[in-house]
């Protein structure tokens, strides 16, 4: 329609982005051979929790927090519960915070399967589900679906269900299972892990697009442990390293010219990149052994760094490290004697993080004498990556212009998948901008 | 009241009706005084299935006394067309709106058999209940009872148990 | 000789509104059964795990989250149109969710909140279930649903039956499961004997008070619960808060949230009830 | 205080007895382990003493007890070292002997329709029930007599009840909502234990009430109490039955309570009651049950689940399209506590109450039965009959479906035989259970007994019944027992008969038409009256013309509603015989249809005659098991499948026409 056109202009929509949690849509233009505008759309309805908290007792707080996210529900409770811990003084006991972990690892066995089976593995196969690719390779689909299950079996021993756990309280848990109910998960951990291994040899074999770029990877960083909710705010490059509650410091959320979106940048305006890449990246020397030979074996170190479309392996590294330490936590594991600490309620304010399985999410709350919330705000790790990959798309874009328009189109909803956009998570991450012309 | 074609056969044998009237419901047991102010405003006749006695929303001016066969009562309901909403059997009575301002039928009364009736002049016996208190009241109870029969029976198929 | 055993496979779509993903989630989360359920099924919408789409028409839709936004209330009467059979999955599509929780309050104080630029913003002033906009067929309680009654769902589909999902308390599935009373025996308010059993008594095993995610049960004598909550103790704009969840907006839990207080963004005491849109297109 | 109205004889024990000291308690659970025996008693968990797995003296709740009141539990500290110093919590051995969910069988139906049904025979542990109490032993006792007294019996609870021994310990800490005084359970043991102990500051009096328990008594190898520590134990029973006192007001209980079937205080109770149903799951012999099927993709393989049911869940009491007899939380919470403390001595000879208190504690709002007995009425001498009846359990057969007939729309009359050789002619019953695998099963109504089987007629209304009417020839049902008690046609010998069926209230009523026309020379007249809802929903309209036409019998035709084509009667039922000249007063009539039409239907019959022990009509209630053992169709005092579907209503007294039953 526009090849008579006197300018060259293409146009790429893709209406409603699939094998994304949530509902997203890509609007890209480019004339003559350049990326005019790139914008990723959200059409997640707002569903203002940030209101909704307010006058809540912290512990319904991490009932409803949960709710932002089916996905990532532990990402929530974790950064709500460690922001309320720090305001109130609460040190969490050392065995009650390993069995945040184990539930924390289930959520990462369960949602990274999930991204790389039956979300990101059909791109780099030529299929349009998993489902279509269970036509052809089921025992590939059905060792998916086991990991994923590993996964939200554990996140069932611990949490009590896989989606919307309810074990979480400020202080540690409501209820801490016996050392017979977690050795009995052991066997399929075992199991877990060697199919992790095959996961990420698998997917080292495929073909990632040749997609190098510079860019700032920003995780976070704990000297003893695989960063997950405690530890420090870095990037890889050494330029950002503050403490976890310091995110304002470095980051804002900006009100973007032209495209009206809340982005996570720096002060400076930049762009950086959340997620598994970073993490693999930054806490290589935390990864469990297991989990750092399986990297090195790739050798895709470097370009898990450099090329987001290897996201996928950084994926299987951290399945492989989160089934390892799930069998340590276990074998370490001693009923503890009580499932938390009682806490006494202040006024305060305390900002926190923790790793979603897609990057930091990263929240600051603020409480009255009785503990209550009176403020939120909560920042998704999508709304800080939205900004990496529309800069990503741009650079992208030109390399697939020679390519089909549905082929092309393909490749750049893999792109934006490369981030596991969770987009539900948008609590307050909404561009309305629609390119009407 | 219908002009049929060779309806009308009255008799003068007042004895006859009477023996008629003792023969239904509605009629027996009155006493004879009543039962001879009735006769002197009866007629008798006989219709072929298929005839229409009555017409909803006309004059009734006859209480009909069916003596033999069935009458149906219809209604005309919008995009189900007559709906039967009740049959009259030998010795129970129909047209009581004769009795009743202003006067008019309820249902259409239409002959599902041959049918015979004795009928009695509505005009005639309304005069006559008014003048006539003993005959009011004895008569006025089993009119009563026909229609308290007849609201029992429609309240329980209002309730369409069989549509459970 | 037994009839109807070899019709075309049923078309299912999967739909989104106002949501957390969770409870479509859940039909990934039948990892067991998925690939057998997808041959006997034919999943033609299904945006969070196929690139494959259709607009319809379906044999059963199952449409996630709450009416929320003009553009979901265009969508879900589309998507009634389309649907022979259209079932409500969660607490956010059957009671309106979480979200549900605004429409007691100050609808554009509440965005402004949110949003600096709430112009932006295209929300309707309430969230709301979507049997308050179109005929439902049938629903799947919770939040999330529960994997074992999505597959009885889908079994009773495939099998020509009715699906067995108890309405009777938490209660009951609590006590066949052996679990000791936390309201009676430790004194936490729990929800349980109003709410709608489904998710196995999951809280009180795990030593907490049900927060009612699968909704109000038949019958619900929500007040009665409410006022044993402030006889224990409570507040009652904190008894309020314990209904003010995902099945708050849900008329037997909505009712004791309004007497007692308790929604957000609204002085304890001050309850209103809450906004209604009405039924601006034709309603149920 | 011990005013109770029953003179009690208190298994005490008596010189002879043994001691075992406290530090020897482990020998005895050594020596119920060394036999085989899953020990189950109590232990301390979730707040609670619950009853659980006991494998040493620390698994017992050494010194601790609990504080009760209504709607509340509070774990408490004696300090001391007894281990039975409690009243009992919320767990009772109803769980152990009668699970809270049991596969009962697994069916199959194969690409071709054929079925196939299989009970599931579970492997049941020996057991050793220790801490039983004597209102528990009673509730054992009254859980035989509903379980296992009746025609048909539960076997895996005898099976259960065999391989448990009891072994019961003296009541000496009774809790603040016990009433085992007054319904004459306890304190004190009175039997159906095979050990019985009594706690003493340092050890426990030991004694026998059976052979078994003698033998294990015998091997623990006990020196005899001294008499001052019998004195300490029976002094102690004499305390708890003090502390107890006698709350509720039992004699004559039962008449006052059925008085007050209309009294305003149910209305009050359910703005209080939340109808959760924790009462009917911590009472001791509630024993009402559901069955589920759970099947798997295709249907093909189905297991039947039992689980424990509650008749306060409105859907309990549901009924076809939407119908329920109990719609209310005041009908369910009268149902309950009627039934408990009244119509279940009409059904049982017992009353279904033991005193032990956990529905006052575990309900969640504090809901006292003692109050509310008090406040709304009082209560019994206990009957003692013992009924002894064959065991029975229903089988499910699979029959063939040889003829399927269209009666209307959307009724179809199925025959049905068994390849057994059984002729069923000859077998008492009303109804069948139809079961079909992965869609359940339902009772419907025996229409006509054929020597080889019968026929049903059935109208598709929900998923089951339109399996049911889709079933083609050639295929393959399930079908359990004839069912309950049927018309009784021999009253009618030498009798006039009117039969009155209305909708698919006729169908049950043809087989009686079938016996009078068998043995026409036995009865009177005899009268047939059938009405519908339209002429299109008319049933058996040829037979009908049969019959009318054989001149010894008069068949009367009506319907609801009609268009003109219908040359027949319009109006109700009634109008068919109100003005009939036929002498009811040496009539029998049978009748069946909806409850409504049935009470419009007997109204007409007494005005011209009959009394009401010679009316008989069958009454519709939700009906899950078909034998009398899940309750759901309990209507005062009878269980409608098991006591009817067929009554007098001479028998049916004020609960027929009742709202809320």
């Amino acid at each position: 329609m526009t090849t008579e056109a006197p300018t060259f202009e293409r146009s790429f929509r893709v209406e409603g982005i699939t094998r994304v949690e949530g509902e997203g849509s890509l609007h890209l233009t480019v004339r003559d051979g350049e990326v005019t505008d790139a914008r990723l759309r959200i059409f997640e309805a707002p569903r203002y929790f940030e209101q909704l908290v307010v006058g809540r007792h912290p512990d319904q707080v991490l009932d409803i927090v949960a709710r932002i996210c089916g996905i990532c529900p532990e990402a929530y409770q974790m950064s709500a519960a460690g922001a309320f811990e720090a305001i109130f003084g609460v040190t969490v006991d050392p065995q009650v915070r390993a069995l945040r972990r184990l539930l924390y690892a289930g959520e990462y066995i369960e949602s990274h399967a999930l991204h790389v089976y039956l979300l990101h593995a059909p791109d780099f196969l030529g299929y349009a589900s998993a489902i279509d690719l269970a036509k052809d390779h089921r025992t590939v689909v059905e060792q998916g679906l086991a990991l994923k299950k590993v996964g939200n079996e554990l996140m069932a021993v611990v949490g009590g269900r896989s989606i919307h756990p309810v074990n979480v309280r400020v202080g540690g848990l409501y209820h801490v299972p016996s050392r017979d109910e977690l050795l009995a998960m052991r066997p399929a951990l075992v199991t877990a892990l060697e199919q992790a291994k095959a996961t990420l040899d698998f997917v080292a074999q495929f073909q990632a697009p040749p997609f190098e770029r510079p860019v700032r990877l920003v995780s976070l960083r704990h000297p003893d442990e695989y960063p997950l909710f405690a530890g420090r705010l870095v990037s890889h490059d050494g330029t950002i390293d503050v403490p976890i509650g310091d995110w304002r410091t470095v980051f804002r959320e900006e009100h973007h010219e032209g495209s009206n979106a809340l982005h996570a940048r720096t002060h400076a305006g930049e762009t950086y990149q959340l997620g598994p890449s970073a993490r693999v990246t930054i806490a290589a020397q935390q990864l469990h052994p297991v989990a750092g030979e399986a990297l090195a074996r790739t050798g895709l170190a470097d370009q898990i760094a450099r090329n987001p479309f290897w996201s996928i392996a950084a994926r299987g590294v951290e399945l492989v490290h989160y089934c390892a330490e799930a069998i340590d936590i276990i074998d370490a594991y001693r009923r503890p004697a009580a499932p938390f600490v009682p806490w006494t309620p202040k006024a305060g304010a305390a900002g926190w993080g923790s790793e979603a399985p897609r990057g930091t999410c990263w929240h600051h709350w603020e409480t009255d004498e009785r503990g209550y919330v009176t403020r939120a705000q909560i920042v998704p790790p999508t709304s800080q990556n939205q900004g990496q990959i529309e800069a990503d798309l741009r650079g992208f874009a030109p390399s697939v212009l020679e390519l089909e328009h549905a082929e092309a189109t393909r490749r750049l909803e893999q792109l934006i998948r490369s981030y596991d956009p969770c987009i539900s998570c948008a609590t307050h991450f909404l561009d309305v901008t629609i390119d009407r012309s | 009241m219908p002009e049929t074609e060779g309806s009308t056969a009255r008799t003068e044998h007042d004895a006859e009706f009477v023996a008629l009237l003792n023969a239904t419901w509605f009629g027996a047991n009155l006493p004879p005084e009543a039962q001879v102010r009735l006769v002197g405003l009866a007629r008798r006749y006989q219709a072929p299935a298929g005839t229409t006695l009555l017409t909803e929303g006309q004059l009734a001016n006859e209480i009909g006394i069916v003596l033999s066969g069935r009458v149906s009562l219809r209604t005309l309901v919008p995009e189900q067309g007559w709906v039967t909403i009740l049959t009259v059997e030998p010795g129970d009575i129909f047209g009581q709106s004769a009795l009743v301002p202003p006067y008019r039928s309820t249902s259409t009364v239409v002959a599902l058999q041959p049918v015979d009736v004795l009928a009695l002049d509505g005009p005639g016996l309304r005069a006559a209940l008014a003048a006539d208190h003993d005959l009011a009241a004895v008569l006025y109870p089993r009119v009563l009872q026909a229609l308290a029969r007849r609201l029992n029976a429609t309240r329980l198929q209002m309730l369409d148990l069989f549509a459970r | 000789m037994v009839r109807a055993t070899s019709t075309p496979r049923p078309r299912l779509g999967v739909v989104k509104l106002a949501s957390c993903d969770g409870c479509q989630l859940m039909l990934l989360n039948l990892e067991d059964a998925l690939l057998s359920v997808a041959e006997r099924i034919d999943i033609v919408e299904f945006p969070e795990a196929t690139s494959h789409r259709s607009s319809g028409p379906y044999d059963v839709v199952l449409v996630e989250g709450a009416v929320s936004t003009p553009e979901q209330l265009e969508t879900i009467h589309a998507v009634r149109r389309e649907a022979k059979v259209l079932v409500t999955i969660g607490a956010c599509a059957t009671a309106g969710g979480i979200q549900a929780m605004r429409n007691w309050a100050n609808h554009d104080a509440f965005r402004a909140a949110v949003y600096a630029h709430p112009e932006y913003v295209e929300s309707l002033a309430t969230a709301q279930p979507v049997s308050d906009y179109v005929k439902v067929d049938g629903e799947l309680r919770g939040c999330p649903i529960n994997g074992d009654q999505l597959l009885e769902f889908v079994t009773a589909l495939l099998t020509g039956r009715r699906a067995n999902l108890p309405d009777e308390a938490v209660c009951a599935a609590c006590k066949r499961a052996g679990r000791v009373c936390v309201m009676v025996s430790q004194g936490i308010p729990c929800l349980g004997p109003v709410t709608m059993t489904g998710c196995g008594a999951l809280c009180p095993g795990f030593d907490r008070g049900c927060y009612g995610c699968f909704g109000p049960r038949e019958q619900a004598n929500a007040a009665s619960l409410g006022r044993q909550f402030v006889a224990m103790g409570e507040a009652p704009a904190e008894a309020g808060r314990l209904f003010a969840g995902f099945t708050g907006y849900a008329p037997p839990f909505r009712d004791v949230i309004t007497e007692f207080g308790g929604a957000p963004g609204v002085p304890a005491g001050h309850a209103p009830s809450p906004a209604s849109t009405g039924t601006p297109s034709g309603g149920k | 205080m011990t005013s109770s109205a029953v003179t009690t004889v208190i298994a005490e024990p008596r010189s002879g007895t043994g001691f075992l000291p406290r530090a020897e308690f482990q020998h005895l659970i050594d020596l119920l382990a060394e036999d085989g025996r899953t020990v189950i008693g109590p232990t301390v968990s979730d707040g609670a003493i619950v009853y659980g797995e006991v494998r040493a003296v620390t698994d017992l709740p050494v010194g601790v007890g609990a504080e009760q009141s209504p709607g509340r539990y509070r774990l408490v500290d004696h300090h001391d070292a007894r281990y039975f110093a409690y009243a009992v919590g919320p767990t009772s051995w109803k769980r152990f002997v009668f699970p809270p969910t049991l596969e009962l069988a697994q069916s199959h139906r194969d690409e071709q329709g054929h079925v196939s049904f299989g009970p599931v025979r579970h492997e049941i542990p020996k057991m050793a029930f220790l801490g039983v109490r004597a209102c528990e032993l009673a509730a054992l006792g009254i859980e035989d007599r509903v379980l296992l007294g009746g025609p048909y019996t539960d076997e895996d609870f005898r099976r259960r009840r065999d391989n448990a021994l009891i072994v019961a310990v003296q009541c000496a800490e009774p809790g603040g909502t016990c009433f085992c005084t007054s319904m004459g359970t306890g304190p004190g043991v009175r039997g159906g234990h095979d050990v019985l102990l009594v706690e003493l500051a340092d050890g426990f009096l030991v004694s026998s009430g059976s052979e078994e328990g003698a033998a294990i008594v015998a091997r623990l190898g006990l020196a005899d109490a001294t008499a001052d520590q019998v004195v300490e134990g029976s002094d102690q029973l004499v305390a708890a039955r003090d502390r107890i006192g006698d709350p509720v007001v039992t004699a004559g209980l039962h008449d006052r309570l059925l008085a007050k079937l209309d009294s305003p205080r149910w209305a009050e109770i359910a703005e209080r009651c939340l109808a959760c149903t924790n009462c009917t799951a911590a009472c001791p012999t509630c024993f009402c049950t559901s069955v589920s099927q759970r099947s798997d993709l295709d249907g093909h393989t189905a297991v039947t689940e039992r689980r424990w049911d509650f008749c306060f869940t409105k859907g309990f009491s549901a009924v076809a399209l939407g119908g329920n007899f109990r719609p209310r939380v005041q009908d369910r919470y009268r149902q309950w506590l009627t039934h408990k403390f009244a119509t279940w001595i009409d059904q049982f000879g017992t009353s279904g109450c033991v005193g032990c208190g956990r529905c006052i504690t575990w309900c969640p709002v504090g809901i006292d039965v003692r109050e509310e007995l008090n406040l709304i009425a009082p209560p019994p001498v206990l009957g003692t009959e013992a009924q002894a009846a064959a065991a029975r359990a229903p089988r499910t057969s699979v029959f063939h479906v040889d003829a399927v007939r269209p009666e209307t729309h959307d009724t179809v009359t199925l025959t049905l035989s068994t390849p057994d050789g059984m002729d069923w002619s000859r077998l008492h019953g009303e109804f069948v259970m139809v079961s079909a695998p992965a869609i359940g099963s339902i009772p419907i109504s025996i229409s006509r007994r054929l020597p080889t089987g019968m026929e049903l007629t059935v109208r598709a209304v929900g998923p089951a019944s339109t399996f049911v009417t889709g079933l083609e020839r050639g295929a393959e049902v399930g079908l359990s027992a004839p069912l309950g008690h049927g018309w009784p046609v021999e009253a009618a010998h030498d009798h006039d008969v009117v039969i009155v069926g209305g909708g698919m209230g006729f169908p049950p009523l043809r087989p009686v038409v079938d016996e009078i026309l068998a043995h026409r020379a036995s009865f009177g007249d005899v009268h047939v009256y059938h009405g519908a809802r339209t002429p299109g929903d008319l049933l058996y309209k040829e037979e009908l013309a049969a019959w009318a036409s054989r001149g010894d019998l008069e068949v009367g035709v009506t319907v609801d509603r009609a268009d003109a084509t219908w040359l027949g009667r319009v109006g109700v039922v009634t109008q068919l015989f109100d003005h009939a000249r036929w002498d009811g007063t040496k009539a029998i009539a049978f009748v069946c249809g909806p409850e409504r039409m049935i009470q419009a239907t007997v109204s007409t019959l007494a005005a011209r005659g009959i009394t009401q022990d010679r009316i008989f009509i069958s009454m519709e209630r939700h009906m899950e098991c078909g034998v009398g053992l899940c309750g759901h169709c309990q209507m005062g005092p009878f269980f409608v499948c098991k006591d009817g579907p067929v009554f007098s209503l001479a028998q049916l007294g004020d609960v027929f026409g009742r709202e809320g039953i």
